[in-house]
């Protein structure tokens, strides 16, 4: 992915790109649901040992 | 009811999951000469430095010199003065900058004599870093006395000090007294103690095992261990 | 802090609206005149940086309730702010960069908004670290919060002197650049992001108020007798 | 004796006491100006045309080392503690301090301009403009940066977190000062020296007020 993605001068239709439109939508989740998955993880556990008697 | 010195109702202070002081309440009239006794751990540093409005108490109410530790810590800093374990001083200042920036501080005049009454005058322009522990502790007592406070809390005073050095906080204390003002002394020699207070406190792991006349404190724990 | 199960429920929408945002926003928008497919990316890149900066602001509310009247509840949800605004500031970088490499050839362009965020990324993230190395809970919630107003403060001048400072390279290239017909994924996904985020600030508060509950001591048992001696 | 004042004397007092501190970091700064000039190259002009944004980044970088060392006194036998049981006011220590930083950044920021000029050639006709420039940028470290040493002198990983709170906070004057240094020693066709120096003013303004503020809260136990 190294050359250079087709690209006419500023004003020009940019041709595909869709694999930038994909790693852009692939990282959104990758960051959320992870963030959100760790989140929620953290959270059990803490309450799991908050419960268990000490 | 005569003016107090020093009221705490409840005082608990904590350091993280250990309670350094839980539930300390007592009273002190003015002018008491006071013996705080205890084993290293005991509390005996945090309860000076919540009385000196170093740390804040976690719970509870603590009157000095007749002002709130809470919402009147200026002037409860103007009427108190500590002898910590650490010394307050500018190591790379001289013992006499140390006192001229204290002094200029309080709004008061450097009093040159003062160094000489703690003994410190040939060392008055040697920079702090070169002191013995002893000389630190001596220049602190100056800056105590510097201050001229209506109560002043001592940690372990007789610590580092050399037999002149007793015999110069003896006569301080002495003076203090005969001043009429508060003295609150942590220390381990319990005999200096009982001779020179007129009441003491006892603390056991934070909480007040006994309080009242100094000549009565009790020296053993029911487990035969000296208590303090 | 209560232990009522709405937070889930709130983050499951949030997915849920940002799977029919991304659904609408990459299938049926129509293809924009000029920049193609690539600006799909507007979908998810607008709201989340929308998100980000309401986090932060939400964190610099919670710092000035923390430092003004207290609590350890605003405490922690002033530390979970913080984190949930570095891992949005981070994602919206990520985004605008992969944004920026088939629109303008380079990784980063030096957008005024683009770049205040990367400053904000570094600001918090800078904080988180310093929430780390406090050992006393007192003096880590008065000392990330000081931390927070400050770094917020700043961002009106960060973005001013950024803009100042990139206007001499290149016109001002506003990704917001959106017509009519693109804004229904765009709304839906910034609902989606709000909820999943608000959803998890709640869960990662709790979190860090029962840490706070078992790193500190419970009161001592005469409590009640003090409460009621204190004049 | 008023407060800030009495403040201010015993820090220039221990900064006097100290002044061999002073040279090290000084020199610090200097050898951070050569090493950048390494980085681009025996190339006169590039050099020149950096010459500003050297500058800045070897203060910046000087600046957490003279910071830190600042608050490494007041924190060694509780000696700041001391001061606030006398009693003394916070406000007039954290001003008392953060002049005394300011005053020393200055110094830096003079010494190292002539460090400047020779390695990459970059002089400029408006010498007092420069040195204005410097002082509002050693303004703008010093009224956070007294702030954060504060904060992180009692704190264990001291020496990585003061430079990881204060660089992304002082960006906007970072980004004033460079430019306003740049355009000193390159010309000023469009006259944007005002609008930068505008910027520096504001970002004092706020900062030297803000911090002032918010000291007694940093240091309090």
């Amino acid at each position: 992915m190294n050359e250079m993605t087709e690209m006419t001068e500023m004003t020009g239709v940019i041709k595909g790109g869709w694999e930038y439109v994909i790693a852009a939508y692939l990282a959104s989740a990758v960051i959320l649901l992870g963030y959100a998955g760790s989140v929620v993880w953290r959270y059990r556990r803490e309450r799991s040992r908050r419960d268990a008697p000490r | 009811m005569t003016a107090l010195a020093v009221e705490t109702i409840g005082l608990s202070r904590r350091y993280g999951r250990r309670w350094a002081l839980s539930d300390v309440s007592f009273a002190l009239p003015q002018g008491s000469i006071v013996m705080l006794a205890g084993r290293n751990g005991s509390g005996k540093s945090t309860l000076l430095r919540v009385l000196a409005t170093a740390l804040r108490p976690d719970y509870g109410s603590v009157r000095v010199a007749g002002h709130d530790a809470r919402s009147e810590r200026e002037l409860v800093r103007q009427k108190t003065a500590l002898l910590g374990h650490n010394s307050f001083h500018y190591e790379a200042l001289s013992a006499r900058e140390n006192l001229a920036v204290a002094a200029s501080f309080l709004g008061r005049p450097y009093d040159p004599s003062l160094l000489a009454r703690v003994g410190l005058e040939a060392r008055a322009d040697d920079p702090v870093t070169s002191f013995s522990a002893g000389m630190r502790k001596r220049l602190a007592l100056a800056r105590v006395l510097l201050q001229d406070a209506a109560v002043v809390l001592l940690d372990e005073p007789y610590g580092e000090l050399d037999p002149p050095g007793f015999a110069l906080l003896d006569r301080v204390i002495s003076e203090l007294r005969s001043r009429a003002r508060s003295v609150i002394m942590a220390t381990h020699l319990v005999d200096r103690g009982r001779a020179l207070c007129d009441r003491a406190l006892l603390l056991e792991e934070g909480r007040l095992a006994w309080s009242g006349p100094a000549a009565q404190m009790p020296t053993e724990a029911p487990d035969g261990s000296a208590v303090a | 802090m209560g232990k009522s199960v709405w937070p889930f429920g709130l983050t499951g929408l949030g997915l849920a609206l940002l799977a029919w945002g991304t659904t609408w926003g990459l299938g049926f928008a129509p293809r924009e005149a000029y920049m193609g497919d690539v600006q799909r990316i507007m979908y998810v890149h607008v709201p989340t940086a929308w998100n980000a900066m309401l986090v932060l602001t939400f964190a610099f509310l919670c710092a000035l309730v923390s430092l003004l009247r207290g609590g350890w509840v605003w405490d922690a949800r002033l530390e979970a702010a913080i984190e949930a605004g570095v891992v949005l500031s981070g994602l919206v970088c990520i985004q605008g960069s992969i944004w920026a490499r088939p629109t303008w050839g380079v990784w980063w362009d030096w957008d005024p908004r683009l770049t205040t965020t990367a400053v904000l990324l570094f600001g918090f993230g800078g904080i988180l670290a310093l929430r780390q190395f406090v050992d006393d809970p007192v003096k880590r919630a008065v000392w990330s919060a000081v931390a927070v107003v400050i770094a917020y403060v700043d961002v009106p001048l960060v973005y001013f002197s950024v803009r100042w400072w990139n206007s001499l390279h290149q016109v001002q290239s506003s990704p917001e650049t959106v017509s009519r017909a693109f804004h229904w994924p765009l709304r839906i996904n910034a609902f989606g992001v709000l909820f999943l985020v608000a959803g998890l600030l709640e869960l990662r508060a709790r979190l860090a108020f029962m840490r706070r509950e078992t790193e500190l001591a419970p009161p001592p048992p005469s409590e009640t007798a003090v409460a009621a001696a204190t004049r | 004796m008023n407060p800030f004042l009495a403040a201010l004397r015993k820090d220039l007092l221990l900064q006097w006491r100290t002044r061999s501190q002073l040279v090290a970091v000084f020199v610090f700064g200097a050898s951070a100006l050569l090493l950048f000039s390494f980085a681009i190259g025996p190339n006169a002009a590039a050099l020149r045309q950096f010459a500003g944004g050297f500058l800045w980044l070897a203060l910046l970088l000087a600046s957490t080392l003279a910071l830190a060392d600042s608050f490494e006194s007041e924190m060694a036998q509780r000696a700041l503690e001391g001061l606030l049981l006398l009693p003394a006011d916070p406000r007039a220590l954290y001003y008392g301090k953060a002049v005394a930083n300011l005053l020393q950044l200055t110094l830096l920021g003079a010494g190292l301009v002539p460090v400047m000029v020779v390695l990459y050639d970059a002089s400029t006709a408006r010498l007092p403009g420069l040195l204005g420039i410097v002082v509002l940028g050693a303004a703008g470290l010093s009224a956070p940066g007294t702030l954060y040493a504060a904060m992180t002198a009692q704190v264990r990983a001291r020496n990585t977190l003061l430079p990881l709170l204060l660089f992304p906070l002082v960006v906007p004057a970072l980004l004033g000062a460079v430019k306003a240094t740049s355009l000193l020693i390159l010309g000023d066709p469009m006259g944007q020296l005002a609008a930068w120096t505008w910027l520096l003013v504001a970002f004092d303004v706020i900062y030297w007020s803000l911090c002032g503020l918010v000291f007694e809260r940093v240091i309090e136990d």
